[in-house]
């Protein structure tokens, strides 16, 4: 079994590729390790749906507001800057395109750039959507982080989704264990492989053809 | 002199009907008018139809008030939550009726009630089972759904500061949809951790403006879902 | 040569038909009269639509403040408990029906309700509309202050408006020199006249049938 | 850290090209960003489109930007005022082009632009010749039109405070127009009275966050359109 990158060294190499200066909405789960990864020399001003931007990081039991939350739900500060609004203007953040990159976890992701993270269509589950269909279709660059399989080793990259979409032809670029991979119109393609891992293990574990690096 | 003051809670509700169309503030446990909702329950109308962002969690406020029996039906972004066990039983056992909206759409169709915009376009949901039997059309190269205003009888919204006139502030992310709740109901019922003085709110610092305020009755110590869920509590 | 009601009694009557806490918007001339005519006992909100509610009178020539006009380009000033915002959170306002009364000018109001007040129709004027159309569509009552007739003796209160429309079927009462009128389902009627003036002269001055008081 | 100040007003406009469509706040004189439109006039851009709520007053700001044949086409509500003469010499003898967009609906519009919203339906100017050539639909038993979104490539807007990152608050009916044109321009250019530092606006008073700012240049004491007209005063 191959090692490739941990949850932390993902979310660091997603924070790589995000721009100085940038408006970010980070997803639950391990894209919220992303603000513990910004490079050197760089500030991010994080997005939360809620209604806030220059969202810090979580407070001490001692200095909680129970009113200041993320999207998540959990607990948050505010940096010097900061803002709150209400929901229409936050979401006027998003759908009219002013957040820069927003990194989300997944449950399945196409060579076409679409992505289903939202349900997984069981007739007995409960649809909950959130504000993911606003993020996907709003903000200007998709990235997602995700285990390049799921924990059964099922392909979370494939030809299409099957799952419920979340949204259609719009993520960029995929940081997994194994290798960070853009969508291209052609598909899939491997823009950098893990330390030790080989294109040929993320080519079997893909649920669909994938491009080497060029 | 104008003066929105309400002496308590349950006078500020007395006249919800059944069947009412009920905005409750809030996103999570953050600005949920928990008093207000406790309140509802105590007032006891049924066929509710409820707005906000969840189905609440525990068995306190918002889901109290759905274990309680008196909705009928839910319009939310986000029914489920870690905490969240009232709605998925009475929504399995078909006792309850759920509209998924998505979260921007949401708060964009509630500001479009207060604004008389009565509908929209917009591209959430494109591509997806949430756009369909929706009316679409394409506007320069890009596909679009369009989306139609939501209103409500009552909104029931917490706030931090409010004056006689119905002059609101809010503490945080606590804002949330509850000054977009306030715009689109036709009335509006405030619970308010300060009652000041006409004057104490700067202009410049008002959010929600009194004309879209209809009642506020002073709760000076609020109770806040989280507490009671940590503490074990329910309601009634 | 009868007398009727001067500008400012034409103000004070239609002041005496807005109920105690109105939300209300004062259209330019005339209307600003009301301001001054509120009856005993009762507190009016004035909005002015770019973007105030709670608007006071002329400030003194040492305490105004450039900033801070009405939609008629005047200085006021601010009453305690008033609240400034942004044009598109000023006619949500209007356009969703939270204001109660606005009292406007007018050129031609028509026994079914139009009202042209923003243009003379003329093929050099300039067309300059503001937010006249977005008041009469909006607020949910809408009524109009006019002399009777114009300088040269012509018909303001017509069969239908032959200047351009500003809207239709919105106006609900008519405060004139002469008298008070309702816009009903079967046209002009009059509700009050004013002292002296018997109510042939006031059919005489209308461009259409107008029914005498009940 | 991020700090979008740009030490002069003609950096802070020098890239504005020929032909941009350029939004500047402000209703009459209130809020009128003269520096900037000044600085535009200095910068020379011609065959410009630009959205204000009227026309100018008098040969400063606004009306002398269009005296000075820069303007080819208004999108505005009032074009008229008692000491506007600029613009309507310039219109009577063709050589300016005129969009008249009520007040509301002109607002809305800039909204929609900047909340990704690309049409909505409005009653406003139905039965009117405003509407005339509109899409037009029945919703609820009522008529309305459809309007679409407004955009701009520049935003020209005058506030009080600003901070480093961009948030702003304005002074009283000098806010109108501008914290909506903010958010629909691609650059939004900003004169700020005080240049604060981060965290000295309080988070819950900002009234433009700084993710709809792009520059933000310091004029500690502007001049006011009212006052350079009162003293008889052109530019340039």
């Amino acid at each position: 079994m191959s090692s490739g990158w941990t949850r932390e060294q993902m979310a660091a190499r997603a924070a790589r590729d995000i721009p100085d200066g940038a408006y970010v909405n980070l997803g639950i789960g391990i894209p919220e390790l992303v603000a513990r990864f910004v490079p050197e020399g760089r500030e991010f001003i994080y997005h939360t749906e809620n209604g806030m931007l220059g969202m810090g990081p979580p407070p001490g039991d001692d200095d909680r507001d129970l009113d200041l939350m993320n999207a998540g739900k959990k607990y948050v500060t505010a940096l010097p800057g900061s803002a709150y609004f209400h929901h229409a203007d936050s979401f006027s953040m998003i759908r009219g395109g002013h957040i820069d990159v927003c990194v989300l976890g997944t449950m399945q992701v196409a060579a076409n750039g679409d992505i289903a993270n939202w349900s997984t269509g069981a007739p007995d589950a409960i649809p909950a959507v959130g504000g993911a269909m606003d993020l996907v279709q709003g903000v200007k660059n998709i990235f997602v982080i995700t285990q390049h399989t799921t924990r059964t080793g099922d392909a979370k990259l494939v030809e299409r989704c099957t799952y419920p979409l979340t949204g259609a032809g719009v993520v960029s670029r995929i940081f997994t264990d194994l290798a960070v991979v853009n969508v291209t119109p052609d598909g899939f393609r491997v823009a950098e492989l893990a330390p030790g891992i080989a294109f040929d293990e993320v080519q079997e574990k893909t649920g669909t053809t994938i491009a080497p690096p060029q | 002199m104008i003066d929105k003051q309400v002496p308590t809670v349950a006078q500020a509700l007395a006249d919800i009907p059944d069947g009412a169309t009920v905005m409750i503030g809030g996103f999570g446990a953050s600005g949920s008018p928990i008093e207000l909702i406790h309140g509802l329950i105590d007032q006891g109308a049924t066929d509710l139809t409820v707005i906000n962002n969840n189905t609440g969690n525990g068995e306190v406020g918002l889901a109290a008030l759905i274990g309680n029996g008196q909705v009928s039906r839910m319009i939310c972004s986000f029914p489920r939550s870690s905490q969240s066990r009232v709605f998925p039983k009475l929504y399995r056992e078909g006792r309850i009726q759920l509209e998924v909206v998505p979260q921007g759409t949401l708060a964009e169709r509630i500001r479009a009630a207060g604004a008389g915009i009565p509908a929209f376009y917009t591209p959430t949901t494109v591509g997806t089972i949430l756009a369909e039997g929706k009316e679409q059309r394409e506007i320069d190269g890009r596909t679009y759904v369009m989306e139609p205003w939501l209103k409500a009888d009552f909104a029931l919204v917490k706030c931090e500061s409010a004056d006689p006139l119905g002059n609101l502030t809010f503490n945080k992310t606590a804002r949330n949809f509850s000054p977009l709740m306030c715009m689109a109901a036709t009335t509006t019922i405030v619970q308010t951790k300060r009652l000041v003085a006409r004057g104490d709110i700067d202009p410049e610092h008002v959010v929600t403006p009194g004309i879209f305020v209809n009642r506020v009755v002073e709760v000076p110590n609020p109770v806040h879902e989280d507490t009671l869920i940590a503490d074990g509590r329910s309601y009634p």
